[in-house]
């Protein structure tokens, strides 16, 4: 999808919505609003949106541990992914989900998925079904660089090269896994080399620079549209806060993180490439800001001014109950 | 009414779901060369090449990509070639297709038929024979279903193609060339409804799968006995009519559940246990469990068909639970 | 004797074990880092560095290596960060680890132990709060260790060390801070030994896991009724001490059989259908099952608190036993 | 290890008993002697023997669901190996395997599997306990190109890259899978592509030459001795049987296997290989072929006159009953 200065502003949007959307969740985990794992994805703004600003409505995403960003660029709702977090009844998911299992499927959203690489094959299905019903959607896997280590990964993208689904694999690679730097625990550098044993293109790009995200994600989603074919690609980046509470951060120092936040910050990145272009003003900016800024606190009252859930909802939803056929 | 095996009646049952709904295709290792190790998919391909998958050899793969498909409105019927391969995809099962609806609060549907022939078949082995069928029924979200019958076979696998929901379809291996009368009409068998195979007034058996046919049989050998058995075939494990089989305990005051899987921790567990306190005032012996040891199963088709139960390990436990 | 918390106990057992056998040692993803989730492994790095394997996120890889250096003599201590992982290696676990000793007609010995950190913790839903020991117990070859006291952790912990064959050892997340009195010495708590954890005459609880310290706090409260209960924790569940439950059960004639996973074809079928069939004329009241309604865990905390069992279920049970 | 005469010859019969004794087992299919599933290796040879001929006798394997070659290469006596798919309580397992689970722990033939890519994880495992143990103990994981597609092969191979355990990886490939021929299920013609994925060296080589495969393998097997990791090592080869009995063997012409018969027999090319270099007279070669087919006859009379085992065994050998620790 060419990136025009709308498509580019919608973008800019959207990484400050990632990007404050989780400032505040982190800060409601603080305040004890946000239980359980909360997985923040700051500082990866640019991947989700350089991804999803290539989708339409109706492709599908599938998504990590890691996925209110993926969520938030595919266009779910703040107020029904904060309640989610909340473990409201106005969550998009009832509550029952979390941050882990946040998911909007009238936008072919399938969700945050807690097991590292679990949504690999679940995404390589949905683009199966596609080419059965002969649509021209699309499917995006999400996954991190741990991600591909597991079995999974390997046998999904084999059989999403043998049918030449209408896939992009999009590996966000943020050098760590957990608690563990990538270069301890992995053996090769790029996760795009192991296209290879697909037969199918591998790239890699910076993973800060949403264009160079945009842009391989745009010839990968337009390959795929076309029945050409699954790609990998591969975007370095960083994530600015722990892996989740509870992380120590034993494995980097602050001064990493504050050089990747001072000098690769994806949004300040594409602030400098929107000011060049003269396509992005200091008051727009600051509009932009203040509206996001505004949406997250009117999400945080809706997730507060949520009920929580009664507890039949607990026994609801396991199998479709309703449903009968007659002898 | 036909007589057809219990192959033809599944292998009937795919044709006839594929034609009534476009969103049903078939996925798995070998089901278009020679149609699958049983032949069940035979001639798909030919009359629907696209929707027809022959995949690698990868089952965590398999099962994802039908949990995908199904999310998005397909309802696939995955093979798996043995049931013991089940076990390479557990996370897909429980995690993924189990849980989709659940954990997206109501969103999801996952109408996935995972198919598995199990059991013992050819002599071949440990890890070649296996059941598990109470490993899915602890798992929330998933139907577990036992065709013991060809008719049961059809009806069963028509009405879990169409249901929203996971299903672990059981194929025991070695009843795939038992025959029996097959409507000729369209028809569907509801989940959750037990079928009482025989009725009789003595004692209960609950028969699980080919152990269907192993009571019956028993029971007419038990006829010498002057026993009068009664045998409930439960068709579906989850959901598990308990109802029918309750009745039937009450009117008996006996009760023996057989399985052809090991007992420890097995389905006949469950049943037992249900039983023992639902019906507890009126039995008038303890449940009985028939199954096999908790060994894994032998190569030696020697010790295969010594640990197996058999037509006489019925006889037996009736018997005593009569006695 | 020390008091000491549930992780601590294991901790010492990974130390001492480490110390005794230079062929025990340490594989799990994160097991350097923090040592490991639980910081269970923590120090291992300093001491053994030679003896410790931080992983890729690969749970089949890793089980599956354990496998072949057990087949190999070594003794690995598995580390799989939340149990519902193990889905990932059903075919490491069930195929190879359980069967191999059998398969083999006895050649082989797999001394694995794969520790299982389960049930609800810190709210993380559906994929991160499972149990499933039933399914380990289904599977011959396994056996399946449950401590629910500091010094079980410890003395069963050392004791799956040393065992020959694999070993599932559940960690319920919630009891790793639980203080308790380890002794001094060195010590081993043998398999298939149940304990007798508070003597009494009216009604014998059988508590997994976690249910040990609810049923004896509910014991505590249903003296107020004047009811004096007695609570056996199995400890094993595979080898299960049928003995010393039953042997309970017939003195109290009234069993309550407790869990925190779901009941439906859980631990507690087994254990409710053995004693059912076992103490049947003992029995004066249907054996009662206690644990999680069958649903995947839900994420809302109000939810969640709402389905795992609790004291006050107990003490419900067991008033519903004895009425 | 060298290629010298003496070993040529070892591996020149090595590869007749095992043409011979997968003949004979197919013959005692038909009898009814042997049941089960039967996996034959015959055409396969040079790759087990080109293998194991650089193994010492403490070297680990771990084979496949077709492995009667690899436990014969590796050593194994013919009589117990017979006896085992007969079932019989002198087989190698006490007839508890059967010919899927064929296993000789006592020269670390770790068997037989009837898990596609069961071993690789296992046989990985094996070279874990070396480099523990610091002993020089070499392991070779044998695996079908079918095997390559699953998610253990991946997870076993990026560990034993990881740590750069003493292991070689020796894939089979036959072209098959099951009734299946290859191109149709596999996005990657060869297998040694893969070596990529995990940053350690792939050779593909010819697979009904042994001598080149003893090569192949012996550079592979030196590098793991001296602790620099392992390889793969794809061996292009084809079975002349039917997968297993019930193989209607659709998938290929009758001239199809002629050719590899008549053109490429691994043992009539070892054997011009040998006669060129006058280490084989036609006396020699017959006094081989027939002090193997005595071999074999031997082995079924073993295994004909060896008991049923008693149905008793069967509730034998689940855990080690005898084993105890006091309280
Ligand atoms: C199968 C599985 N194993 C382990 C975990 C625990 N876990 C959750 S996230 C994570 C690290 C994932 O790393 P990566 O894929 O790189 O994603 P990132 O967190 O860096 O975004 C681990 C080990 C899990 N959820 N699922
Ligand atoms: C996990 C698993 N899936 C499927 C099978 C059934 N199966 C046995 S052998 C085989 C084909 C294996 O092909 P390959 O690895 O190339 O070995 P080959 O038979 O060609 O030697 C299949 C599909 C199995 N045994 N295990
Ligand atoms: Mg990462
Ligand atoms: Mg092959």
């Amino acid at each position: 999808m060419a990136l025009t200065e709308e498509l580019a502003k919608k973008m800019y949007t959207d990484m400050w919505r990632i990007r404050m959307f989780e400032e505040e969740a982190n800060r409601q985990l603080g305040l004890g609003n946000v239980v359980g794992a909360l997985h923040l994805y700051c500082g990866e703004e640019a991947v989700a949106v350089g991804v999803c600003s290539n989708l339409r409505d109706d492709d599908y995403i599938v998504g990590t541990h890691r996925s209110h960003g993926h969520c938030l660029a595919k266009g779910a709702d703040m107020e029904h992914t904060m309640a989610e977090l909340f473990g409201k009844a106005d969550g998009t998911c009832s509550g029952k989900g979390g941050s882990m299992h946040v998911a909007d499927l009238s936008l072919n959203i399938l969700g945050a998925n807690g097991i590292v690489a679990g949504g690999l094959g679940p995404g390589t299905g949905t683009a199966l079904a596609s080419k059965i019903r002969k649509s021209d959607q699309v499917s995006v896997c999400f996954f991190g660089d741990g991600a591909a280590a597991r079995g999974t990964f390997h046998e999904a993208i084999t059989m999403g090269a043998l049918w030449n689904l209408p896939v992009v694999y999009v590996c966000e690679n943020n050098g760590f896994q957990q608690w563990v730097r990538r270069e301890t625990v992995a053996v090769v550098d790029s996760v795009a080399t192991m296209a290879g044993s697909y037969g199918i293109p591998g790239v890699s790009v910076d993973g800060q620079n949403v264009v160079e995200v945009h842009e391989a994600v745009s010839e990968a989603v337009d390959r795929a549209r076309r029945g050409e074919g699954p790609s990998l690609i591969e975007a370095r980046t960083y994530r600015y806060f722990g892996h989740s509470p509870g992380d120590l951060e034993e494995y980097r120092t602050r001064d990493e993180v504050e050089d990747w936040r001072t000098n690769r910050d994806p949004i300040n990145t594409f602030r400098a490439y929107m000011e060049e272009r003269q396509w992005l003003t200091e008051r727009e900016d600051e509009e932009i800001q203040e509206a996001t800024s505004a949406e997250v606190t009117k999400a945080v009252k809706f997730a507060e001014d949520s009920a929580v859930p009664g507890i039949e909802e607990a026994l609801t939803d396991v199998v479709d109950t309703a449903w009968r056929v007659e002898a | 009414m036909s007589t057809i095996t219990f192959r033809d009646a599944l292998h009937s049952a795919i044709h006839e779901e594929m034609a009534r709904d476009d969103s049903v295709f078939v996925i798995g290792e070998d089901v278009i060369a020679q149609g699958g190790p049983y032949t069940v998919t035979e001639g798909v391909v030919d009359k629907y090449p696209d929707r027809i998958f022959q995949t690698p050899i990868a089952e965590a793969g398999i099962v994802g990509l039908g949990v995908g498909a199904a999310l998005a409105g397909m309802r696939p019927v995955v093979e798996i070639m043995y049931l013991d391969f089940i076990t390479c995809a557990m996370d897909e099962v429980v995690n993924q297709a189990a849980k989709m609806r659940y954990m997206t609060g109501g969103q999801a549907s996952v109408p996935i038929v995972i198919r598995l022939p199990c059991g013992l078949g050819r002599y071949v082995a440990a890890q070649h024979s296996q059941i598990m069928e109470s490993w899915f029924m602890h798992v929330p979200g998933l139907q577990v279903v036992v065709p013991s019958t060809p008719k049961d076979a059809k009806g069963l696998l028509k009405t879990a193609v169409r249901s929203p929901d996971p299903v672990m379809f059981m194929e025991y291996k070695r009843i795939y060339t038992s025959e029996g009368e097959v409507p000729d009409e369209e028809f569907l068998i509801p989940f959750g409804e037990a079928e009482v195979k025989r009725e009789g007034e003595d004692a209960t058996v609950i028969g699980i799968g080919p152990m269907v046919g192993k009571s019956l049989e028993a029971g007419v050998l038990l006829e010498d006995d002057g026993f009068d058995i009664e045998v409930v075939d439960p068709r579906t494990l989850s959901p598990l009519d308990t109802d029918t089989i309750c009745e039937s305990v009450r009117k008996t005051g006996r009760a023996v559940v057989c399985e052809e899987d090991s007992s420890f921790a097995g389905t006949g567990a469950e049943i037992a246990a249900m039983i023992a306190e639902s019906c507890f005032k009126d039995l008038q012996a303890p449940v009985i469990r028939v199954g096999m040891p908790h060994v894994p199963m032998p190569f030696a088709p020697s010790l295969a068909d010594s640990v197996v139960p058999r037509v006489d390990d019925v006889v037996d436990a009736v018997r005593r639970v009569i006695a």
